[in-house]
């Protein structure tokens, strides 16, 4: 039993510090944000040099083959530092259900565009009405001699500005909500009878509704099987999960210990509010609950790594467990940076924001709880 | 024991009813929820209220006030309340006029007042600083007297609506000698004076309703001092207490309806959000509070009716009904889902998706201000433990 | 619109308070307590002699006519001093079923001998399986001629060692939980094939198991409508749930009180633990919850008076919020009190095992809360 | 970072998994859980263990320890904790024998060691006075010497097992002039030497395990002093950091395993309780936090097993695993139902008609004070403000 870091994961954590604090600040990261595209191909760039983009895929795949604990590392370092690049959508996402696919084979160029960095990919799963049901689809793939038509719409489409590809979640079989009848097709963000309504997030990222009218993609754009697309899109958005979980323990601890250091500067009576017992008693109760939070992280990512039997019952409990520690840390944040808390300019309320978005991708805490409930209890 | 209302009373309050109605449309309610034609929506209201003479229920009836009991005062809030209609800018109306009826000269009564009443002259309100929250006696802000008139310096901060204000009521010292909160006075300053610059803070739901307001020299007549130098404090406090006398039920009870409504609207999985058993769980967690609440506030309104308080009950007000209020943001917000996140910028909700998803995240960031205002619910709390438990 | 109470509700309370204070100290009852009856005649005379007994009756049956909020008065000084005379079973659940029924007429010497306080009765209607749902019944009664046959078992049974009579809520149609097909029957807690098996409460309550083996009850022992007891039952529970959480609140306020007093006595590291600020905020919480209990009580027991049409709805949530905040008051209270308040000999404990006794009794918060969701949101 | 065990780790794990099935009966867990027969039962218990070396793990081998690495005494722990086996008596093997290890004398080890190994005799503890908890520097029991013997008086209170136990170790005043936490010292002595009272405190659980008692010139040989007069406090506070190395959470976890039986038998309007939305939301709260905590307490392990700590980590344990302990104790009172309320006295759990109800409320009423012993969990956080964030 051991928890610490491997030499190789330490300099990956300190790339990423160094990076966020010398390349990325906060006001670098405004400026992006609040740009048309809402990224910056500069710093995507950086991002392939510095080999990140190669973490989660395998080598035969021209990847570093991390593991949970190496993708751990480097999405807390990005949650501490704020990063608001589509990593998750574009990697993540996108990259993971080509890289996961049985006929990963296909699509070994678009991986390794993606790999260095020239070439954004997003994944269209949502619906109006599908709310947390990943598998409520109405969107249609109609077969059509040796193609598929597209219609419907899908919605907050991460990164759906800026993208270049489109992997989209359609209906080819079943009724409504059913698992079995789902397939994915990679199409161009581009393509013709696709139009967006974009828009932005709180937290920054550009998303957009997509609809899809009539839109071609060929029998060769299939990504994994036909009409059995749920389980591949399942274990992806599982990996997912994880890896937000592991950006919103960096977020909380920039949220602790930024907290922490405010109540020494800020005076109130005289004295700084940091000595008032109602108060410590509070930051402590974030620092327990910053631990606890780690403590459920560093126990899902090795229960991947070694393939244990516990791997979902510990995902759903993570994200649970993170949506309402996230909840209390970023209220107690506010709270105690008083008036600071809650003006645009400081950081402190961004990522907050952040940790509130977090909470509600891939199913809110009362959902995920539900659902480990169910795993857990029958 | 009994919590029925005369036959009077019910006839004021189907008149009430009757008013709201007719007179708080759909069309006034969409521009005051823009921020562009906020203000002019707002005057427009609050002339209407005017004209009808329930414009400032509090003040006496010689100055414009409407000579209600204590219950009608309750039963015109609720109602207006719960037909959704907005209320009055509450600076002028209920703060600065509280000060000046009660401290001001006749000739401060005569100059102000009117333009309070017909919402002619907007006022923004002066107290806290960058070193002065929660503390206000630690205000730096100094007004000292020159050739009759006081030098203003200084930089207020968190001054809602500054933007729009033709006035600002300042909390200054005028002495640095005396202790600290007998050094500090209340000044009405005219935001057209020179060597005012009002900066905008935005806020973290992205809107603009709070700025600072810096003073370079700024020069004062000593007409404008409420009362006597050195006695802001005193003043400033009598406010405080008035600001925490109700606990917004009536408010919570309307957003409590709404919720419910949207939460049959919302499906997960094929079936409302309503029937999900934590949700429901959640939510009449606070719905229980809430009734209770509501009776909490009555027994105040009832001691009140008897001429008594409100002391600590005021306390208990604010704390829970600050908490009731951000119990039902996080309802909203989660209800939302994804869609809360969403800055719509120039989209209407059948474009994102969603009907209330961005007002939903508006009124949770704003409200995480909500126990910090006016008092913390930390301070709030010690007061509780001082005063009513004798700690 | 007013909360003060009347002259006669005043003296009322004054009157209890002087006995609780004279009469029935803290020793005197835990002497009853511990006794084999676990009640005592001699107090018991003193209700009825002080007029306690009559309030919940009308007056065209012997009593005082008391409204909710007489009864609340009189339940919440009770609360206050701990008392654990069976009231709420003799007269409020016993003496309710007699008293509310259609056929109350040939129940008129029964309740004037409750109101004397020459009797006591007793209502048995749980059943080992039964928990919350007041009409999950196996106990059945089959009519025979002009008789009824009573064969099964009731669980804790209040007072059951001290009692004269029994109601007994048993089947007599329908299937297991159904709601028609229940009736009340009058009988002797004596009467042939009634065995008990005597055991006690935590707060001091002597209760039984009783099993009914072939007991032979004759027609005119119906109390209400043969099948149609239901509605009754109801209405009588309620009434009683809305007694023991003004008692709750009675408790609350003697709990919150001493556990401030005692802060100020108590020096820890040579300061009253009062003065500690986490302290005093957690005592402040106390307080406001009590005063929210109170509220809502209020409410409650002027929308019964007042005929409105919340009347259900109020007492669904006064009795999930009185288990809620019955559990913040004592828990804090315990804590607060540090070893003394885990001790047998303090009155602390004991209080605090009375609320907790509360919050099971009649459904506890977690069942009534789901009731009341369902009343509110269908 | 992985958390495997090794191949010996585990075979290690399988011999105390049968050990404890083949030693820990029923007819021994049976004969533990009763007042009358406890003390038989438990030191039959420890002396099987003794048998197998297996008594004393934090002990050094040559004084009869185990030798066994961090690891393994986790392995340990955690397996007689999942087969609901007792765990020792902890006055004498975890707590006295640390100080006397550390700070006694050759004679004092060779005297004591030997008895508390083979539970021949048993200690208890006497810190706490009636006007000293969590704040032991205010202890008033003094020892005076007198001709060669201390000469103590005084009153300990909270004495858990004092009514069973040989011999008592006391921290006890024996200089008035010195600060008061510097004169303290370390004191043994003999429950049998005359003027000691033992008086029992009947808990609110309705049982007999905590005592008073009195010292009334109570002579002590000086050789029973360990170390050095003065220094008790030093001592004492080596063994409270011991104390609190462990968040519990092998037990918690068989009791979770326990509650989630016990809520599938337990039937409301038809259907289990393990089905109901609220019963499973709490239910999975509590799971959730265990499953972190497991995590918190192998990550302090960890460090251990690399010679660092435990140090604040042991704040976060003690505060988390009370925590968890007492929503534990909460679902179990309130799956009880009313059967929780029940004082069972002679009967059978067939007689009252349920099987936990009355546990549940025994381990509910005595787990009200497991947030007070060992230092509150508010004086843990005031370490963590401390000692971690710098407050």
């Amino acid at each position: 039993m051991d928890f610490d870091l491997t030499q190789e994961q330490q300099m990956l954590k300190d790339s990423v510090s160094r990076f966020t604090q010398e390349t990325y600040d906060f006001e670098i990261r405004r400026k992006i944000v609040e740009s048309d595209k809402g990224t910056s191909q500069e710093i995507w760039s950086q991002f392939a040099e510095l080999g990140w983009l190669a973490v989660p895929f395998p080598e035969a795949q021209g990847g570093m083959g991390g593991s949970a604990v190496d993708l751990m590392v480097l999405m807390e370092a990005f949650g501490k530092g704020l990063v608001s690049e589509p990593f998750v959508t574009s990697a993540l996402l996108f990259g993971g259900l080509l890289s996961q696919s049985n006929n990963s084979d296909k699509f070994l160029n678009i991986i390794e565009a993606l790999i260095a960095g020239n070439l954004h990919g997003s994944f269209a799963y949502l619906e109006r009405q599908s709310r947390f049901e990943l598998f409520d689809v109405k969107t249609t793939a109609k077969r059509q001699d040796n193609a598929f038509i597209l219609n419907g719409e899908k919605t907050v489409v991460f990164n759906a500005q800026n993208t270049d590809k489109l992997i989209v979640l359609a209906r080819t079989g079943g009724s409504q909500t059913d698992e079995l009848g789902v397939s994915l097709f990679l199409v161009d963000r581009d393509a013709e009878g696709i139009s967006l309504t974009p828009y932005q997030l709180m937290d920054g990222q550009k998303v957009a509704n997509i609809t899809f009218n009539n839109v071609v993609v060929s029998e060769q754009a299939v990504v994994g099987h036909i009409d059995q697309a749920a389980g591949l899109v399942k274990k992806v958005i599982n990996h997912a999960r994880v890896a937000i979980c592991a950006e919103a323990v960096g977020t909380m601890e920039k949220l602790y210990t930024a907290t922490v250091e405010y109540s020494k500067i800020r005076k109130q009576f005289d004295t700084p509010i940091g000595s008032f017992q109602v108060l410590q008693h509070r930051m402590a109760d974030m620092f327990i609950e910053y631990e606890q939070a780690k403590s459920l992280l560093f126990r899902t990512v090795c229960s991947m790594d070694e393939q244990s039997d516990e791997i979902e019952k510990n995902i759903l409990a993570l994200k649970t467990l993170i949506g309402r520690i996230g909840k209390k840390i970023g209220g107690d944040a506010i709270q105690i940076h008083g008036g600071m808390g809650v003006t645009d300019e400081l950081d402190i309320g961004h990522y907050v924001k952040r940790l509130m978005t977090i909470n509600t991708t891939f199913g809110d805490m009362d959902y995920t709880q539900q659902r480990f409930a169910d795993y857990l209890l029958g | 024991m009994h919590t029925s209302f005369s036959d009077e009373e019910l006839a004021f309050r189907d008149e009430v009813r009757a008013f709201m109605r007719e007179n708080f449309t759909p069309d006034l309610a969409r521009r005051l929820a823009c921020d562009k034609t906020f203000k002019d929506a707002q005057v427009e209201w609050e002339k209407k209220l005017f004209a009808k003479g329930w414009i400032a229920p509090n003040w006496p009836v010689e100055y414009g006030g409407t000579g209600w009991t204590v219950a009608e005062k309750f039963i015109f809030e609720s109602e207006r309340s719960a037909a959704g209609a907005a209320d009055v800018m509450p600076f002028g109306l209920k703060m600065l006029s509280s000060v000046i009826l009660g401290f001001g000269s006749e000739a401060q009564k005569q100059r102000f007042l009117p333009k309070i009443l017909s919402s002619d002259e907007w006022w923004c309100q002066g107290y806290s600083e960058p070193g002065a929250g929660s503390d206000l006696a630690a205000l730096k802000t100094s007004a000292e007297l020159d050739n009759g008139e006081y030098v203003v310096n200084g930089h207020k901060i968190w001054t809602s609506y500054a933007h729009y204000a033709d006035w600002i009521f300042c909390l200054v010292r005028t002495s640095k000698e005396a202790k600290k909160q007998q050094g500090i006075s209340f000044l009405l300053i005219d935001m057209n004076t020179p060597g005012i610059t009002v900066k905008p803070i935005v806020s973290i739901d992205g809107r603009h309703t709070l700025n600072e307001v810096f003073f370079d020299d700024v020069r004062v007549p000593v007409e404008n001092l409420i009362g006597e130098p050195g006695k802001g404090w005193t003043y400033a406090k009598a406010l405080l207490t008035h600001e925490r006398s109700m606990a917004g039920v009536a408010d919570s009870k309307r957003d409590m309806r709404e919720i419910r409504e949207w939460a049959k609207q919302e499906i997960n999985g094929g079936k409302p959000l309503l029937e999900d058993p934590l949700f429901r769980k959640r939510l009449t967690d606070v719905e229980i509070d809430l009734m209770a609440l509501e009776y909490t506030e009555l027994r105040t309104l009832a001691k009140a009716m008897k001429g008594q308080g409100p002391g600590t009950e005021s306390s208990i007000l604010k704390i829970k009904g600050t908490e009731i209020q951000q119990a039902m943001q996080e309802l909203r917000m989660d209800l939302a889902g994804y869609y809360a996140g969403i800055v719509p910028g120039e989209l209407s909700p059948e474009d994102t998706g969603h009907e209330f998803g961005s007002s939903a995240r508006e009124k949770y960031m704003y409200g995480r201000a909500s126990t910090l205002y006016g008092g913390s619910n930390e301070i709030q709390r010690g007061i509780i433990a001082k005063f009513v438990l004798g700690l």
